[in-house]
């Protein structure tokens, strides 16, 4: 009989012969692939390589390594296969040594520092608008009868239909920009507030009840933290709009200096240059993710605290 | 304590229920859960519920909260401060232990060095010293139970209703919650509306025990329980009594299955 | 048309300066005069140090339209089409044309193979925009030679408006047969794509000229500010004289302009073949605008509308004369 | 002593004068009023009035009706101000005889349809993509670290970038319009998904285990169910994503026949005609809003069966 | 049903745990929940667990059924089908009650009408019937839990797991249900680990009754009830043997108090 760890029952498994049973097979599951099982890993991490922080980095990174060598890989392939003209379609190491020249200008970080400040201004104006909007939405009957759906309608319009007002009522200026970001984002900033209350569970509703919770406090209290995983959710979709709104909205003033991304990547185009415009879809991609990562850090450490996560 | 000095409050009723019903649902869906209970409480009593499972004592509960609506009849509680224990542990999961329990001490506006002794003698009274810093997923079905317990007093409530606070709980732990609860209504003279399926428990903790029938709830008995504090569970005169009532509510719910 | 209203109403009036002048222009090789007059400052010295100018970059027509109605500009370099539709919805309240800027630089080029109308049939050609210059002389085109393409892309040839990019994109790998472009794209398709010529829109025209891009003011600043707009056309004329003059020089401070707004210069081969397209000119060749307004009432694309005042050369005749040089008419064909 | 429902406690409750007693005030509360309470009428709804159709319409109605009262009236009071020329701001009037103009003419339902096949094919299609994207990374950690944060980096994507490459794909089809589309909402979906799964209590997951749930089973009967709420809200914002990103990519091609909305839009815009580009901001807000509210009836069936709503 | 009969399959042990300890957590903040817990199950046995609250006795459970891993220790099923009635009722409250039954029986692939048979039979068994078309937030406390039990008992498995299964019962649907389970367990011969609080109910339905220390969780004690079945909850013999089980768990809880 096997002496430690768990896999004395699968060594039985086989035994009993019992394929209907739904424990056996789980128990006799090694840590590493429990890690694979996904769901169950939430309840079957092991717990044991904790700190050994230089396994756990490589944990995440190796299949994203992978990821990036297997596009490449690809990529490289079809250039090689000459499917398209190598204008149409360039090859992996023109792009790179074009976005080698970009991401060496200091004139392209200027574009990003333009660009990131515009993005988080709007970004913030978004989810403070939102969240105001969301918690009196989700409060009163009467306004959400009334602007209830306005909200996803507003959401559904592309910014572009939005330049006219933009430019009608802050002309144009660096307002007339964050009011297209704002337009973007905060619907699903509210969105995601008044979907988070909705389905706070009536239990929690009667205790803060009970605790006389009210007003402030109850959404200092007990709405905001039991709604975060939604909440959270809405601002990751509300960042995708901003960021999107942004893109069309840096074309709305062109500032001369340093040239925003969503300049850029629309002049790129422009220019027919399908290197440029790689190089500018990497740009973005690694911008979003990196937002996304953060958004994910967030998550997890609410999970983590909600018992949700193995710590 | 004599049985004297608690009467002298017993003139001041504080919960009052005249011909109440509850009704959940409409239409054919309709479920009369509560029918005509008529109650009163006096101020510092302590009144214990027995009824069937299902029979309508957490809806009373709630409707006494102020949780739901009353279908008709009249509800009385003087607009005093009421807290109550759910019958699930129903704890913040975005909180720890200490957390929970500061939660009530917080919304009344207590410093935190106060809140923080507060919520660790409470813990103590619950006997959880030293879990304050853990989540509540990480304790037991019965540890979460007492958490409820802690933030129930924490809240510093004149009425103190509690959803089968203990039936969670192994008979020596129980024991000792039930002085702890005994010294701590006593002292702030609390008047608690008190919900078990343990009829010793109730004889042990209460001035009355009050029986519900089954499906509509409704006050069949009032058993007014004259042994003297402090009592213990598994004395002759509890366990007598409760042998009564045993065979009241075991007739009652018999009545009902038929 | 008539060189009377227009010109006697601001010719006649003050030298009033505004505080500062808003101008717009696109980076776009068709806007060179602008482009060469904001990087050697001939604005800048035309408007003294009485007026400020500030430029706004636009990258089409209807934003820059936009921004003119809700007063975020004061005038602009700009397309025939859009400012024709200024003009209608604003029943010729809202602005005035008050020179040209360039003419030419546009044509229908297609892939080998297609050598005579007749080739084009069952084709998809590219066009930038519903409506505007290009989509209209293309249909005008083949209306003429006998083939018809409806307003949603079908009939004999379908015309397919896009944006350019997408057009240059699509044509480059076979998904269209052809565009009918303005510049920088018309020598694009020719240079890197192997484009051919099918038509030269020059060749269609009677003396080889037709309106691409103009220069327009709002009418109320134009009232308010003739003399601001005076010193405006000054610094748009000698732009113009300096590109006659110092071609070379002009590619090159244009180009400049465009690197500093879009990142990326034009290739030299582009620029050498876009520059030798475009005629640059203060004449607004009205002529050709009145006809193509024509066209495109012909094959519904423009309600019927009243272009009669759509000019005010008035300003412009004034300094040409000063300078000796022949005053340009606004006038139809 | 008030003798019928629930005045009795609040007509005590000057008389007790605890300011801070949190159960007197809720109970003296009428039922209309407790409606307005917003989150607490979950629990408070009265339940009498059920079934008087009439009324139930009208209270839902009503505060629609005065929103848009509201902003016509502002809008039109704006008008007379004479703040802007009039074919900048066009006056409502223009507006709704121009509307009434562009909705009585055949070829315009005609685009409604050719816009809201492509919609609702290219939704379907990030529906059904989004969920299995999102149920493989939810279930499988490396491809979480390997793809998980590029989700939302391709949200981030302006629709437009995705150009060149459906040309290199599908050339000018439909298809390079569907396949923007579901570039656009495919992620949210998959967001959507991926969060409800993260938020799963973890005790209904050991349900699940414990009754022998595994592989599609488990998707079907657990995960699924349990993920709803924040499933539908993915899909909301899918449904945003790919609205917005259809109308862009209605540019793209434009196929003989009737004309989409997406090409009415940026025609009516190329026009500088203010007021058509009003019925047409019109036209994809009332279309956001109707789907919204298919949305919402999805909502709140889902919540009332889980008890979250008071049928 | 004699007592012979039922040793017969004693023989063959089907649940073995051996030396089994629990840690939750790591680092400083590790818990030791069970240590070196050892214990043999026969075939057909019904085994009740008892220990104050917190001991590990839901702990010891899951690791039974596969829920959460050892850490350390050998523990053995033979691969049997486990059923986990858990402390919580659990319920999913996208389903209806009778939904929440079925589920067990969709999953193996019963037919429709006949899964509607067996739910119905189940919700009898539990005193539910007519209450299948609610759904779980329309049920009372003791309801849910009669719910969970029908669920549980709807897997058909082997052995049979059950936290607490009627702490939120009235005294006489408790019985009531005593009597089904024990009906349930001898007809088909099901193994069953029993987890409750209730010294009486242990020794009223279990072979053996196992108590645990409290942290860490041990095997301390291990009581063979030879008392004939059918039992009484409150015939004599019980209550006896009740009390001097109780007796040993007072003392277990106030050495660990100390
Ligand atoms: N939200 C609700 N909607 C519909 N019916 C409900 C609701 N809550 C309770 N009920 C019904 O009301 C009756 C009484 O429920 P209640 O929870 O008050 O019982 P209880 O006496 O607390 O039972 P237990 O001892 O099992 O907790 C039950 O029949 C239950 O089905
Ligand atoms: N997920 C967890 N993470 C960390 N600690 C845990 C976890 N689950 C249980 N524990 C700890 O393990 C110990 C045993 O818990 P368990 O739930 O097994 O107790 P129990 O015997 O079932 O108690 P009760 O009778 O109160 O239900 C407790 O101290 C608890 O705090
Ligand atoms: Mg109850
Ligand atoms: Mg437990």
């Amino acid at each position: 009989m096997p002496s430690k760890f768990p896999s004395a029952r699968a060594g039985l498994e086989g035994v009993s012969g019992d394929s209907t049973a739904p424990v056996a097979e789980k128990v006799g599951v090694n840590p590493e692939a429990a890690e694979v099982a996904g769901l169950d890993a939430l309840e079957l991490q092991p717990k044991r390589d904790k700190g050994r922080l230089g396994k756990r980095v490589w944990r995440s990174t190796w299949p994203k390594v992978l990821a990036i060598a297997i596009v490449l890989l690809v990529w490289q392939i079809t250039v090689w296969s000459e499917w398209k003209p190598i204008y149409v379609l360039p090859s992996p190491s023109t792009v790179f040594t074009d976005l080698g020249n970009v991401i060496t200008t200091g004139d392209f970080w200027d574009g990003v520092r333009v660009t990131m400040t515009r993005a988080f201004t709007g970004f913030l104006l978004a989810v403070v608008i939102g969240t105001i909007i969301g918690a009196l939405v989700s409060q009163f009957a009467p306004l959400r009868a009334a602007i209830g759906s306005l909200i996803t309608g507003l959401q559904t319009m592309p910014s572009i239909m939005w330049f006219p007002l933009a430019i009608l009522l802050f002309q144009l200026s660096e307002s007339a920009i964050l009011f297209v970001v704002v337009l973007g984002a905060a619907p699903s900033v509210a969105n995601g507030l008044i979907s988070g209350i909705d389905y706070v569970p009536r239990t929690w509703l009667r205790v803060g009840q009970v605790l006389g919770m009210r007003g402030v406090a109850k959404y200092r209290h007990l709405i905001l933290p039991a709604s975060l995983p939604s909440f959270i959710s809405g601002l990751k979709q509300g960042w995708a709009f901003s960021w999107r709104s942004l893109m069309a909205g840096e074309l709305l003033v062109i500032v001369p200096g340093a040239l925003s991304i969503g300049v850029r990547m629309q002049q790129a185009r422009d220019l027919s240059d399908s290197s440029l415009v790689i190089c500018y879809i990497i740009v973005v991609l690694i911008i979003g993710i990196l937002i996304d990562v953060l958004f994910n850090a967030a998550d997890n450490a609410l999970r983590r605290r909600w018992g949700l996560l193995s710590s | 304590m004599s049985l004297l000095e608690t009467r002298d409050v017993r003139t001041d009723p504080l919960v009052r229920l005249e011909n109440v019903s509850k009704t959940y649902g409409s239409g054919s869906n309709a479920l009369l859960a509560l029918d005509g209970v008529s109650l009163t409480v006096q101020k510092g009593e302590f009144v214990c519920l027995l009824g069937a499972s299902g029979c309508g004592k957490s809806t009373l509960l709630s409707l006494v909260a102020g949780l739901d609506q009353i279908s008709g009849g009249t509800l009385d509680i003087g607009g005093r401060k009421v807290s109550l224990m759910f019958q699930e542990a129903a704890l913040f999961p975005w909180l720890s232990v200490r957390g929970n329990v500061e939660l009530p001490l917080r919304l009344q506006g207590v410093s935190r060095p106060e809140r923080r002794k507060r919520a660790d003698e409470l813990l103590d009274i619950v006997r959880l010293r030293g879990f304050g810093d853990k989540r509540p997923h990480e304790l037991s079905g019965g540890m979460r139970q007492r958490v409820a317990l802690a933030r129930a007093l924490a809240q510093n409530a004149d009425i103190l209703l509690m959803d089968e606070p203990f039936g969670a709980l192994d008979a020596m732990t129980r024991d000792i919650l039930h002085d702890e609860l005994e010294r701590i209504w006593r002292e702030q003279r609390l008047t608690v509306l008190f919900v078990t399926h343990n009829v010793r428990e109730a004889v042990r903790l209460g001035d009355r025990v009050i029986l519900l029938s089954s499906r509509p709830g409704r006050v069949i008995e009032d058993y007014p329980i004259t042994h003297e504090r402090p009592r213990r569970i598994d004395s002759p005169e509890v366990s007598g009594q409760a042998g009564e009532i045993t065979d009241r509510l075991r007739a009652e719910v018999a009545r009902h299955a038929q | 048309g008539g060189d009377d209203e227009g010109s006697s109403s601001s010719s006649g009036g003050g030298s009033a300066e505004a505080e500062s002048l808003r101008l717009g222009y696109f980076p776009n090789i068709t806007h060179s005069p602008a482009l060469i007059g904001v990087n050697k400052k001939f604005f800048e010295t035309a408007l003294g140090s009485g007026t400020k100018l500030e430029t706004k970059t636009f990258n089409a027509g209807p934003a820059a339209i936009e921004a003119l109605f809700s007063g975020a500009i004061d005038a602009t370099y700009i397309g025939p089409n859009p400012a024709i539709n200024g003009w209608a919805q604003s029943q010729g309240t809202g602005l005035k044309i008050i020179a040209g800027s360039t003419s030419g630089g546009a044509g229908l080029v297609v892939r080998e193979g297609i050598n005579s109308p007749a080739d084009l049939k069952g084709k998809k050609i590219a066009t930038p925009q519903l409506g505007n210059t290009q989509d209209v002389a293309l249909r005008a085109w083949l209306k003429e030679n006998g083939l018809n393409a409806d307003q949603q892309g079908g009939g004999d040839v379908s015309v397919l408006p896009q944006d350019n990019a997408t057009a240059l994109q699509a044509f480059a790998q076979g998904a269209i047969d052809g565009a009918w472009v303005p510049e920088p794209n018309y020598s694009r398709l020719i240079l890197e794509s192997k484009g051919k010529v099918l038509v030269d829109e020059k060749d269609l025209w009677p003396s080889g000229l037709f309106v691409t891009t103009h220069l327009i003011v709002t009418q109320e600043f134009l009232k308010k500010y003739p003399g601001t707009v005076k010193k405006l056309l000054q610094g748009h004329l000698e732009s113009l004289d300096y590109i006659e003059k110092n071609n070379a020089d002009a590619q090159k401070a244009a180009n400049a302009q465009l690197a500093a707004l879009s990142g990326k210069p034009l290739k030299d081969d582009v620029l050498a073949a876009s520059f030798k397209n475009l005629t640059f000119t203060a004449d607004p060749v009205a002529s050709s605008l009145f006809t193509s307004a024509k066209h495109a009432e012909d094959v519904g694309l423009l309600k019927p509308v009243d272009l009669k005042g759509i000019y005010d050369l008035g300003p412009l005749n004034e300094l040409l004369k000063a300078a000796g040089k022949p005053e340009v008419s606004d006038a139809a064909a």
